[in-house]
């Protein structure tokens, strides 16, 4: 029967992905992207990955849609006001097929040699994480891997996000250019949904972290639980950029300087870099994660209210009941 | 009698066969309240897969994804209520929206 | 008392999640930032309509009555599906309401759809009318609205309405 | 027990279907709303329920049922701002299907004679 279930999902993930692709309708792309993010979940659930499946739901499901519903909505405003000359785009001349065809066999067959010739590995690196486990100050090998045995990986990781965020600011219209719209609708309904869900959303977020010493969760995933609050909050219509701006900087920095002082800090100490005393690492661990999920949120929360926002909003309805 | 487990993999299959079929709707349309209407459906019934794929595979962890999904699937819903306006949609060109 | 309610409620949700694991030092302080946050977009929530307060004594009564109710919508949803040509007679629906401004009133709006055969698609903040959407024009589907009313009433310890606007 | 667990989930799996099916049958947008709100919150439910005994402990299992509880919230929700957005846009046209007498368009049509209390 689990045959069965991974044999579908398997085609159905595929299905999902050809839809992304053959779909020159750019809303019906982001839909199907959508399908494809929650079945890419259920993918990492059944490689038992319950940890990428849970990053996965929070990405994919919640924030990735976000985004690119944005980006469709800025794109066809601005497609609208070029005379939509899009039907050149769409019915461009073929392009050669035989490239992606070969290019595609190619990297399959060299997928299968892969596979069939991998070498044998010189060490077990489960097997290893296992036998340090208790080591590491935390009990989820996940974790343990990501914070403690490699956490470089961890570092930069924050630091690329940090620099895709800075671009982000950078791409956005100075604050005079920028049209001066409207806010949207007051909603009242979402209003009363959004008051209420946020503190679960919250509390949530901080299990999600509280759970990755334990069990699948983490820093990751917990910032990107947070993230979406906040979409949340500014969609539904609550002043958040506003007051929040001068924050957002500070805590967009504040993960990455934390993990590089504890990092630095216990250099002082006589150890490696990124090293972490006994006895204190579960504490560290937590300290540190705690730090990140801020500052994931923060920065992923960014990626999306940096947007300008553009004036095809739908704002035409209702008085504006919290300004 | 068959196995417990295999019980909640034959419940998630069938779970996953109607969300599998309602990928016809994303595809087919034909406006975007339609499309999204369909992820949305996404959403519950992928709560419904997680939960039972988490009694299958004796993995109470799925419980949070599912948690994290029930949370997070409205987003999208409400992030196309508030930026999409279908007047400028690329849906304007309905020709290849046919099957 | 504006407190107690969301810090009583955080509390539990926290207990929940972690499944009784007793993660109180990480607890405490991530379930008070949450009931701050919460008093705070209540105090937000809703701009000129009142804020009325749930009676926390009915809620069972007005669970079981939404249990109830939503099995029926599934099954009415089922019936017509089910059968070879799709049974429906879709139709809209001009709905004056007797919940008052506020909560309670928006509260209606969110939970009607989940009710069977009605969908609000129109909400008026200055009027009492409702646009709603029905599954079938046939059916009278607004007194199955006005009972939903009367629950609501009792949920938010509002004043019953019956006796000035029951019709004839 | 496990038979009444494995009707439960058979019911919950039952409606799922019913909520697909309506999704894909059904000729007007707002009617599908109609079909996978009900549909998919009591499948959901019925799901749940049958989930219960086998929760390991109580926590557990309110943990469901709060699973339950927050995609009952989104949806109703959900549900109306897509109607919302629909009866907005005026994307629902009159389907081909409908009768002639009805319309399932709210926009412009007569205000129903079905509305019993008048504005108070």
């Amino acid at each position: 029967m689990n045959l069965a279930f991974d044999i579908v999902l398997g085609l159905a993930l595929l299905l999902t992905a050809l839809g992304v692709f053959s779909s020159k309708d750019l809303f019906r792309a982001v839909v199907m992207f959508i399908a494809f993010g929650l079945l890419l979940a259920l993918v990492w659930v059944r490689l038992d990955a319950p940890d990428l499946a849970l990053a996965e739901a929070a990405i994919g499901a919640g924030l990735t849609g976000v985004l690119m519903i944005d980006a469709v909505a800025h794109l066809s405003a601005n497609t609208l006001q070029n005379d939509q000359r899009d039907d050149q785009y769409d019915h461009s001349p073929k392009r050669p097929l035989w490239l992606p065809v070969i290019s595609c066999v190619g990297l399959f067959v060299l997928l299968l040699g892969a596979i069939r010739f991998r070498p044998e590995a010189s060490v077990s690196l489960p097997d290893m994480v296992r036998d340090n486990i208790a080591e590491s100050g935390v009990e989820h090998p996940i974790t343990a891997v990501l914070l403690n045995f490699r956490s470089y990986d961890t570092l930069l990781e924050i630091a690329v996000l940090l620099v895709a965020v800075v671009v982000a600011m950078a791409l956005k219209p100075a604050a005079e250019d920028r049209v001066h719209q409207p806010p949207p609708a007051h909603d009242p309904i979402l209003h009363g949904l959004t008051a209420r869900l946020l503190p679960a959303m919250l509390l949530v977020g901080m299990y999600v972290l509280w759970a990755g010493s334990y069990m699948p969760g983490g820093a990751f995933q917990g910032g990107a639980i947070l993230a979406a609050a906040l979409v949340f909050l500014q969609l539904a219509g609550f002043a958040v950029d506003r007051y929040a701006a001068s924050l957002l900087r500070l805590g967009l920095a504040l993960g990455f300087l934390v993990f590089l002082t504890v990092a630095v800090s216990v250099m002082i100490g006589g150890r490696p870099f990124l090293t972490y005393p006994e006895g204190f690492a579960g504490q560290l661990i937590f300290f540190i994660e705690a730090m990140l999920t801020l500052s994931i949120g923060l920065i992923l929360f960014s990626l999306f209210s940096q947007n300008p926002p553009h004036s095809g909003a739908v704002g035409h309805q209702g008085a504006n009941h919290d300004q | 009698m068959i196995e417990a487990h295999t019980a909640w993999y034959l419940a998630s299959f069938v779970l996953l066969l109607t969300l599998i079929a309602g990928l016809l709707r994303i595809w087919h349309g034909p406006n975007p309240a339609d499309r999204m209407l369909a992820a949305q459906l996404f959403g519950t019934t992928g709560v419904g897969i997680l939960l039972t794929l988490a009694q299958a595979m004796q993995m109470p962890a799925l419980n949070d994804v599912a948690l994290v999904l029930a949370l997070l699937a409205t987003i999208a819903m409400v992030a196309f209520v508030k930026r999409m306006s279908p007047q400028q949609g690329p849906t304007k060109s309905q020709p290849e929206d046919q099957p | 008392m504006r407190y107690l309610v969301p810090l009583l409620l955080s509390t539990l949700v926290w207990w929940i999640l972690t499944e009784a694991a007793q993660a109180w030092v990480v607890g405490v302080p991530v379930i008070l930032v949450s009931t701050w946050v919460a008093v705070r977009l209540q105090d937000t929530d809703s701009g000129s309509a009142p804020t009325h307060r749930l009676n926390w004594f009915a809620v069972p009564r007005f669970a079981l009555f939404f249990l109830w109710q939503s099995l029926q919508a599934g099954l009415d949803v089922a019936k017509r599906t089910l059968k070879p040509v799709p049974d429906i007679n879709p139709g809209t629906l001009y709905y004056y309401t007797s919940i008052p401004h506020g909560t309670a009133r928006y509260f209606f709006g969110a939970i009607v759809g989940l009710f069977p055969g009605t969908l609000c698609t129109e909400f008026s903040e200055d009027t009492d009318q409702l646009v709603l959407h029905v599954l079938d024009t046939d059916v009278d589907i607004a007194l199955d609205c006005r009972r939903l009313e009367r629950e609501i009433e009792r949920l938010f310890k509002l004043p019953a309405a019956d006796q000035q606007g029951r019709p004839a | 027990m496990i038979y009444v667990q494995i009707l439960l989930v058979s019911l919950g799996c039952l409606f799922f279907i019913v909520g697909t099916l309506g999704l894909l049958r059904f000729d007007d947008a707002y009617s599908r709303i109609h079909a996978i709100t009900k549909a998919d919150n009591l499948g959901l439910g019925l799901l749940v329920l049958g989930i219960l005994p086998s929760a390991l402990s109580v926590p557990q299992g309110l943990k469901l049922i709060l699973i339950w509880v927050l995609v009952l919230a989104a949806s109703a929700t959900a549900s109306y701002l897509i109607a919302h957005y629909i009866k907005q846009h005026q994307l629902s046209k009159l389907p081909h299907g409908a009768r002639p007498d009805t319309t399932a368009d709210g926009q412009d049509a007569e205000p129903d004679p079905t509305n019993e209390r008048g504005p108070q």
